[in-house]
């Protein structure tokens, strides 16, 4: 029990100062995959034994949803550990000295802040935790020291933080609702649930629409996305992977926990019209920018937006379009992981970020170009990949609800979007290296980051197919919690 | 018997593992060319055996921790599953020499060779399967190969631009049939196929919903009209060996799923059937009267096959008024013409495209205005192709005549049958049928003349070669129409079990009310080639008296006729194109001579299809006009951002209160 | 469905029709002479044309391939099969089964394909022209025949041409209307396949003018025969037509069918030579209207079958 | 006790509309900084907990001193004052301050009828957070942000006051631990601003747009 809350807690504490002391790359390189196994290895044995290792009714416990999400974040920075040491040789420039040195302590505070965020149950501890995983990522977006990046982060830093001062507000209203109970007013998730009934119901609804307006900012939905699609198009490749797959993830577990407080109360279905609201508009604005965009970091950038919009459409909706959605998180994850990669990759070998002036791809990166198409073909959903069974899921809880308007909206925005990446995609995959243009850079060897990329794109057909039970029962447990059947 | 199909399958797989072990080209190409060709060999003899002998097979293969996905070979499946195998076996051997000039050209053809396997080995498993997941599956799985199999050349832009049309096409056909497995996995709860046709107690709404998300989803992946914009895009682009197989098969996939939806849904709604006999009809017209606008080859095919879709499809709407009225001998004639016309076009479409296919290999163009004389360089091209445009205008010795006719009866037959509007409807039908039939005769007169016979228009006479392994396609597949044009009984003893199964008439029946009039065709052609050969041997012997001398053609006393003086493609069709000028779109580029001493002028006339420019491009621009509109969020300055937020919250806060949820 | 008729009495016929078809193009011209005052040749010489072609030498162009030589043969065939499948006054002909109306009408389909391709194999303007004109006129020619002889199959319900003939009573009560129609648009049909005056004039030789003339151009000797004379069986295959539709006496006794067949015939060939003295060509944008008119009158069948009752 | 102290509170805001220097805008946050540590004493006088007398302590320290020394530090490095141009004085801000604030109490009142809340607190919180929000939106200097930014932690502080949801001090301490450590992220930042734009005072920064 205490090993398993050390493994996740303690090791990346441990890690952070370790590595923020030593100078030597290669210990803190080691260091930091010696976390990140042990992280995993914590995360699996607890999903495996579906226990939560923290006494109840403390500030911190585990419950299936943390469980899960805890899942994503641990299997995207294993991901992200694996890479770090090719990506950190690449990088041999004078100015990068710093910003490899602060690289590792970096990684490791967000591992331990995100980690926090997950396990922690009252909303105000939430708070002050979700801060300090903006704080970590800061050295880790200013990686490049270039005038992008500085006012990439600047965005980040200031829009984020703003957003956040409103999922404080709306964490006092959730608190003046449970003055209404007259039970003592905790803040604990778990409290809150069992006593849904008593809280004063317009309190709620303003702390649900206020934590919205919050946390957007983090996980990207529209009209808060704008500093989310700087910070990720311009941070080095791991980083970017990081941030869409875990750190919007992590923030989407808090945007659920709320939910899960507004399920329980009369304001289930104004908070399920709302992030359907939501999670349209993100998708319309994502579509927006997909349609015609030249840079294809920006593009991978609104294609998180497009997902997570997705993800909240679907969470909106309910019932199996829910499970959809968890699937579908998990998903993006793993898709984004290869995309980011494979992108920081082109980036830094063709030294160009315009899809037009992209050529030959397949001739000169014979391997970041495979594993690059494939991502693309994983990240629009053709089966066998994952992405394409959670889709059908959220299609088949639309259906269920006899939504028509919602579908047929939800179908035309994926088509727009699927003509847009793949008009953007394939002309960079396909596009033949011009004669003019030396063939003469060696063609690329088989690296770490191909062979994580391609596991991560390949291990979510066993996960979609199979249906292992380890996952999916949690899955179930989150419905019934939420008060869906399936 | 089912051995020979899982090793078929099997030696498929085989074929796509050998890429990664030989890597000379030339070797490879023969290699797994070959054994795809053997691999379908083997599953050919499985699928016309229990066709012919009608031993339906049923599997449910259980995969561990999967579940159970049925596969089965009812009489639908085992016809589809013949035309498929029969078509990719000629296709694969005509590979081997048509692959021969991307070799030489230093075109790696590694992945292509994968992806030409693929698509084959997903064909097959598209009409096997029947699990709704897994048929999505195959259907995409089917859908990419497919994609990869056009974009071989990725030089040209045109061959890029064809590869997206057609990769944004499959998409959306396939989003339709999501909504579509969904919705009836919804009323049935499972995802089986043979749950479907059990499912009884439509509501209205559903069934309509059904009915539509069904059509289009099938529509687009066959070609009907108003979804057709693809096509003509991506074949053309394709190598010749799979646009081929596409226009003769993949778009097959579609008519297969049309078929299918049928058996589902045994309540009658007469709506549809006239819904579908409409597509099908403008499918047919317009197809063949853009083909005639165009003067690209391959792309002219690619607008036949759009046309030939819409007879299959008139079949098939007579098939479904048959059910409406419950006649299963209606049923079972229009099912018959369309099924039958299904494995007519598959054949001589091949036929087609792999003759256009040696064109490109001789004069490494396509562009029918720069071609001509070519039927005495290729010689077995040029009497292939003959008899490939003889059969696809439906004259009658050969296959296209015998579905066009059974199509015909069943109109008569239809309209007989059925009162009120239907007999003015189907005769209606059945003329635009004739009026499709003119149109393909002059659209093909003017394919053949201009490019085999006559002289050769182009400045610098094309050197090259007849693509030796061709041969034998050419001559198999042109003997085949010939067969089935002249025993037209055993041909339809193939559809026979189809026929059977979704009319519901006995085998003797069939036999007896479909089979039999049809065998009575055989003497009447027999003796119509008796008469001819009599005839050529009086002709032969007369001219063998009176001799025989070659001179200059008679131009009318005009003495120094040259070859650019010969009747070009546009003029030939100018007048018949300028009547559907408002539908058709007809470009002319020439300058009017205005002073007296002219300097020279250059004539020529581009047909583009207003459907597709109409209606899909200008639907594209509308979109990105739309969008544009939203394309100041992100504007860059950080103080708009702010306000963004402020405004989320306040709308947001409007909606929860104002709006009582 | 028998489809081969045992008495040798319709084969003989067939012979019969096929020698005779000669005799009515004399008779057509020796009309039309005689009508604009000229003594004209005699009825027989499109016989002694026909033996002259015969033995005469035959020249093929040296860009004239394999085509050029199946042609006629071809053209030939398909016409007098589709003469093999005509119905003569109450007769059957030899060949008659369901659904015969489509294989003639592809028939001649069949024979028009090979004759434009002939006409382009020759790699000449003026062929051309005629091919490409042939090829738009024939657009129209077919819905012409599916409309009339379609509209009358559904009326009387049955699908073989013999069996149409023999289902039309003049007693019945829209009959009368159905014949005259039908009648007008298969004539109006026969003056556009056969070249006859007001859309092709067959007997000019300026190049602009020609239709079916300048398609065999190029053709000389037996190949030429072969054209001249599927040209006139066309001819009569569609008087015959014309001629089985119009037999209003069909419960005389079958003599006196045959008889009246002759007459009408003869009457026919008076109007065709009527209308050649008196009227002059259309202009060629023209033809497409006069199609038009003759469809029109054709779909008024169905409109009346289809609101009568 | 606590109603004058946020009226005080109004009248920094009101003052906050009427100047456009930065040594002002530090002032006015020693003020903010005293008025909430100043709250939190009253509130320790009503009912005795020791938490609230080490979060005003925790109030001082912070906002009073550590976080507008560091700003102050900024400005002097960078040579702000003398280099911003963009100082121009709109008329129109005091007015839409002056309503923000009427606005806001007016709406905290309709509030208090309905869920027991102070009214003043409350009011003049909401009117902190938009007017600092309007002072992001309003000037185009990157520090004035920030500024506007603690003037609505400020106003975020006392609502936790007026709204009585008393957090346990732990949390308390972190929002302030939080606050600092992001003031000094974004001081860092601005420090970079200079190595990149030299010439400007740090404007605000538009290069990444689609």
């Amino acid at each position: 029990m205490m090993l398993t809350i050390l493994l996740l807690l303690g090791l990346p504490l441990l890690s952070t100062v370790y590595t923020a002391r030593s100078r030597s790359l290669e210990k803190n390189h080691f260091a930091t995959l010696a976390t990140g196994a042990g992280h995993l290895g914590a995360t699996l044995y607890l999903l495996l034994t579906r226990q939560n290792p923290f006494p109840t009714r403390a500030w911190f416990g585990l419950d299936p949803l943390g469980s899960f999400f805890l899942l994503i974040l641990s299997h995207t920075f294993f991901a992200v550990a694996l890479y770090s040491p090719g990506f950190l040789q690449r990088m041999k420039k004078p100015e990068y000295h710093p910003s490899r040195w602060l690289y590792y302590p970096a990684l490791n505070s967000y591992l331990l802040a995100s980690t926090l965020v997950i396990v922690t149950q009252h909303f105000g501890l939430l708070w002050v935790v979700i801060e300090l995983t903006t704080f970590s990522l800061v050295p880790l977006i200013y990686f490049y020291r270039s005038k992008e990046s500085l006012e990439a982060v600047w965005k980040y830093l200031f829009l984020v933080s703003l957003g956040l001062v409103f999922l404080l507000i709306g964490i006092l209203a959730l608190g003046l609702a449970t003055k209404g109970a007259g039970a003592h007013a905790s803040l604990v998730v778990t409290d809150l649930v069992r006593d849904a009934a008593k809280l004063d119901p317009l309190w709620v609804k303003t702390g649900f629409v206020l934590a919205l307006v919050g946390i957007s900012a983090k996980i990207g939905l529209a009209p808060m996305h704008p500093a989310d699609i700087d910070a990720t198009s311009n941070a080095p490749g791991p980083v970017a992977a990081l941030m869409a797959g875990s750190l919007r993830s992590t923030a989407m577990l808090v945007l659920l926990r709320f939910y899960e407080v507004a399920c329980h109360t009369s304001v289930r279905v104004f908070s399920q019209r709302l992030l359907m609201i939501a999670g349209a508009f993100s998708i319309l604005v994502a579509a927006v920018y997909i349609w015609r965009s030249r840079d294809y970091k920006r593009l991978l950038a609104y294609s998180s937006v497009e997902h997570l919009g997705i993800i909240t459409l679907a969470t909106g909706i309910g019932g199996v379009a829910m499970l959809g959605a968890l699937l579908h998180t998990l998903f993006n994850s793993f898709g984004k992981i290869a995309l980011f990669f494979m992108a920081g990759r082109i980036n830094r070998d063709l030294q160009t970020r315009q899809i037009d002036s992209v050529h030959g791809l397949m001739q000169r990166l014979p391997w970041s170009g495979f594993v690059f198409g494939l991502a693309f073909f994983y990240i629009i959903g053709t089966p066998p990949f994952g992405l394409f069974f959670s889709e059908l899921l959220m299609l088949r809880g639309m259906v269920h609800a006899r939504d028509w308007l919602v579908l047929g909206l939800f179908l035309v925005l994926l088509m727009i979007i699927f003509i847009g990446m793949s008009r953007a995609l394939l002309r960079m995959l396909q596009s033949p290296q011009p004669v003019g243009l030396p063939t003469g850079k060696p063609l690329e060897r088989f690296h770490v980051a191909h062979a994580v990329s391609f596991y991560a794109l390949v291990v979510s057909v066993p996960i979609a197919i199979l249906r292992p039970d380890f996952l999916f029962g949690p899955l179930r447990s989150i419905l019934t919690e939420f008060g869906f059947s399936l | 018997m089912i051995g020979f199909f899982i090793l078929g399958l099997i030696l498929h797989l085989a074929a796509m593992a050998i890429p990664a072990v030989v890597h000379d080209d030339r070797l490879l190409n023969r290699a797994v060319n070959l054994l795809n060709a053997f691999a379908l060999a083997c599953s050919l003899v499985f699928s016309l055996n229990s066709l012919l002998a009608y031993q339906p097979w049923e599997m449910r293969l259980a995969l561990p921790m999967v579940g159970i996905i049925p596969l089965a070979c009812d009489g639908i499946t085992l016809f589809f599953l013949f035309t498929f195998q029969l078509l990719s076996l000629a296709g694969s051997v005509y590979a081997i020499g048509y692959l021969e000039q991307y070799i030489e050209r230093g075109i790696r053809i590694r992945w292509h060779l994968v992806s030409f396997t693929l698509l084959i080995l997903s064909m097959q498993l598209v009409v096997v399967v029947q699990h709704a997941l897994a048929f999505l599956v195959a259907w995409e799985l089917m859908a990419v190969s497919a994609y990869f199999c056009i974009v071989l050349e990725k030089q040209r832009p045109e061959v890029r631009r064809g590869g997206f049309w057609y990769f944004v096409a499959t998409h959306a056909s396939a989003l339709f049939l999501y909504v579509f497995f969904i919705l009836l996995h919804e009323k049935s709860g499972s995802w089986e196929f043979a749950d479907y046709a059990r499912q009884t107690g439509w509501d209205a709404g559903t069934l309509a919903l059904l009915l539509v998300t069904g059509f289009v989803g099938f529509a687009i992946k066959a070609g009907f009209m108003p979804f057709h914009a693809w096509l003509p895009n991506a074949h053309p682009a394709a190598p010749a060996h799979v646009s081929g197989l596409l226009s003769a098969i993949n778009i097959k996939a579609g008519i297969y799923g049309i078929v299918r939806m049928f058996m589902f849904f045994p309540i009658d709604r007469q709506a549809f059937g006239w819904a579908l006999l409409a597509v099908a009809l403008v499918s047919a017209i317009g197809g063949v009267w853009y083909a005639l606008a165009q003067h690209e080859m391959k792309r002219l095919l690619a607008y036949h096959s759009v046309e030939n879709i819409g007879i299959i499809g008139l079949g098939l709407a007579v098939a479904w008024l048959g059910r409406c009225i419950s006649s299963p001998s209606l049923v079972a004639l229009g099912l018959a013409g369309a099924l039958l016309h299904t494995l007519n076009h598959a054949v001589f479409k091949a036929l087609l495209f792999f003759g256009a296919g040696n064109v490109y290999l001789y004069a490494h163009t396509s562009e029918i205005e720069k071609l001509g004389g070519l039927a005495k360089v290729l010689p077995v091209t040029g009497a292939a192709f003959l008899i490939g445009a003889v059969s696809i205008c439906g004259l009658p010795p050969l296959n296209g005549f015998i579905s066009e006719f059974l199509i015909y009866k069943s109109f008569f037959q239809g309209g007989s049958l059925m009162g009120g509007h239907a007999p003015l409807a189907l005769l209606v039908s059945a003329v635009s049928l004739a009026f499709v039939g003119g149109l393909a005769v002059a659209c093909f007169t003017k394919l053949y003349g201009v490019v085999f016979l006559g002289e050769n228009r182009s400045k610098t006479p094309p050197h090259g070669h007849e693509a030796n392994s061709s041969i034998p396609v050419l001559v198999g597949l042109a003997t085949l129409c010939g067969w089935i044009g002249f025993a037209p009984g055993a041909a339809l003893r193939l559809v026979a079990p189809a026929v059977s199964e979704m009319s519901g008439l006995p085998a003797i029946r069939l036999g007896r009310e479909l089979i039999a009039p049809m065998d009575e065709l055989t003497p009447v052609f027999a003796l119509l080639l008796v008469m001819t050969l009599l005839t050529l041997v009086v002709k032969i012997w007369a001219q063998k008296k009176a001799g025989v001398r070659l001179r200059e053609t008679w131009g009318c006393g005009y003495q120094n006729v040259t070859a650019r003086m010969q009747y070009s493609a546009s003029s030939f069709a100018e007048e018949l194109v300028k009547l559907g000028q408002p539908l058709l779109g007809l470009k002319l580029h020439w300058k009017p001579i205005t002073h007296v001493l002219p300097e020279p002028r250059t004539f020529s006339s581009h047909g583009f299809d207003q459907v597709e420019q109409g209606l899909w491009i200008r639907l594209d621009r509308a979109i990105g006009r739309a969008l544009r509109m939203l394309r100041w969020i992100q504007s860059g300055n950080i103080r708009h951002y702010v306000v963004y937020i402020f405004a989320a919250l306040i709308i947001y806060l409007i909606i929860a209160f104002a709006f009582v949820w | 469905m028998v489809t081969f008729s045992s008495n040798p009495f319709s084969w003989l016929g067939f012979v019969g029709l096929a020698a005779g078809a000669p005799l009515l193009t004399g008779i057509v011209n020796k009309l039309k002479a005689r009508l604009s005052g000229r003594l004209g040749a005699s009825v027989l010489q499109p016989y002694f044309d026909l033996v002259r072609l015969a033995r005469k030498e035959t020249i093929y162009s040296r860009s004239s391939g394999f085509i050029t030589r199946l042609a006629p043969v071809i053209v030939w065939n398909t016409t007098a099969f589709a003469v093999l499948l005509l119905p003569v006054g109450l007769f059957p002909g030899p060949i008659s089964f369901d659904g015969d109306i489509i294989l003639l009408a592809y028939l001649l389909g069949l024979g028009r394909f090979l004759q434009i391709l002939a006409a382009l194999d020759v790699a000449s303007s003026f062929e051309g022209m005629g091919a490409s004109r042939e090829a738009r006129f024939a657009v129209f020619a077919e819905p012409i025949f599916f409309f009339t002889i379609g509209s009358l199959a559904l009326v009387t319900g049955r699908f073989s041409l013999e069996s149409i003939v023999a289902g039309i009573m003049w007693d019945k009560p829209l009959f009368p209307i159905f014949i005259i129609v039908s009648s007008i648009s298969i004539f109006f049909l026969m003056i556009t396949e056969c070249s006859r005056m007001p859309v092709d004039d067959p007997n000019t030789h300026l190049e602009l003018t020609m239709i079916h003339e300048v398609m065999i151009l190029d053709a000389s000797g037996f190949d030429l025969m072969l054209y001249q004379h599927a040209a006139s069986l066309k001819l009569l295959l569609y008087s015959l037509l014309v001629t089985s539709l119009l037999n209003p006496f069909g419960w005389l006794n079958p003599a006196a069918g045959v008889a009246l067949v002759v007459v009408v015939l003869a009457v026919l060939a008076a109007c065709l030579a009527a209308i050649e003295t008196l009227m002059a060509r259309f202009r060629l944008v023209l033809v497409p209207q006069f199609l038009l008119y003759a469809t029109v009158i054709g779909v008024l069948n169905i409109l009346i079958f289809t609101f009568s009752h | 006790m606590t109603n004058a102290l946020t009226i005080l509170f109004c009248l920094t805001l009101m003052y906050l509309a009427v100047t456009t220097r930065l040594s002002s805008y530090v002032l006015i946050l020693v003020f903010q900084g005293i008025l909430v540590s100043g709250v939190y004493t009253v509130s320790f006088f009503e009912n005795f907990s020791a938490a609230h007398l080490v979060i005003a302590g925790a109030v001082l320290l912070f906002r009073t001193i550590l976080i507008p020394t560091y700003i102050v530090k900024i400005i002097r490095d960078l040579d702000m004052e003398h280099r911003d141009q963009t100082r121009r004085y709109h008329p129109g801000f005091l007015l839409q301050i002056s309503g923000v604030i009427i606005a806001a109490l007016l709406f905290s009142y309709q509030f208090s009828r309905i869920t027991p809340v102070l009214v003043i607190p409350l009011g003049t919180a909401l009117a902190g957070i938009c007017s600092g929000g309007l002072l992001i939106v309003r000037r185009r200097l990157l520090l004035a942000h920030v500024i506007g930014f603690l003037i609505i932690e400020n106003g975020l502080f006392l609502l936790g006051v007026g709204v009585k949801a008393d957090l346990p001090w732990v949390i308390e301490l972190g929002t302030f631990l939080d606050l600092f450590v992001l003031i000094f992220l974004m001081g860092i930042a601005i420090n970079h601003l200079k190595s990149h734009f030299p010439e400007g005072a740090g404007e605000d920064l538009t290069t990444l747009h689609d």
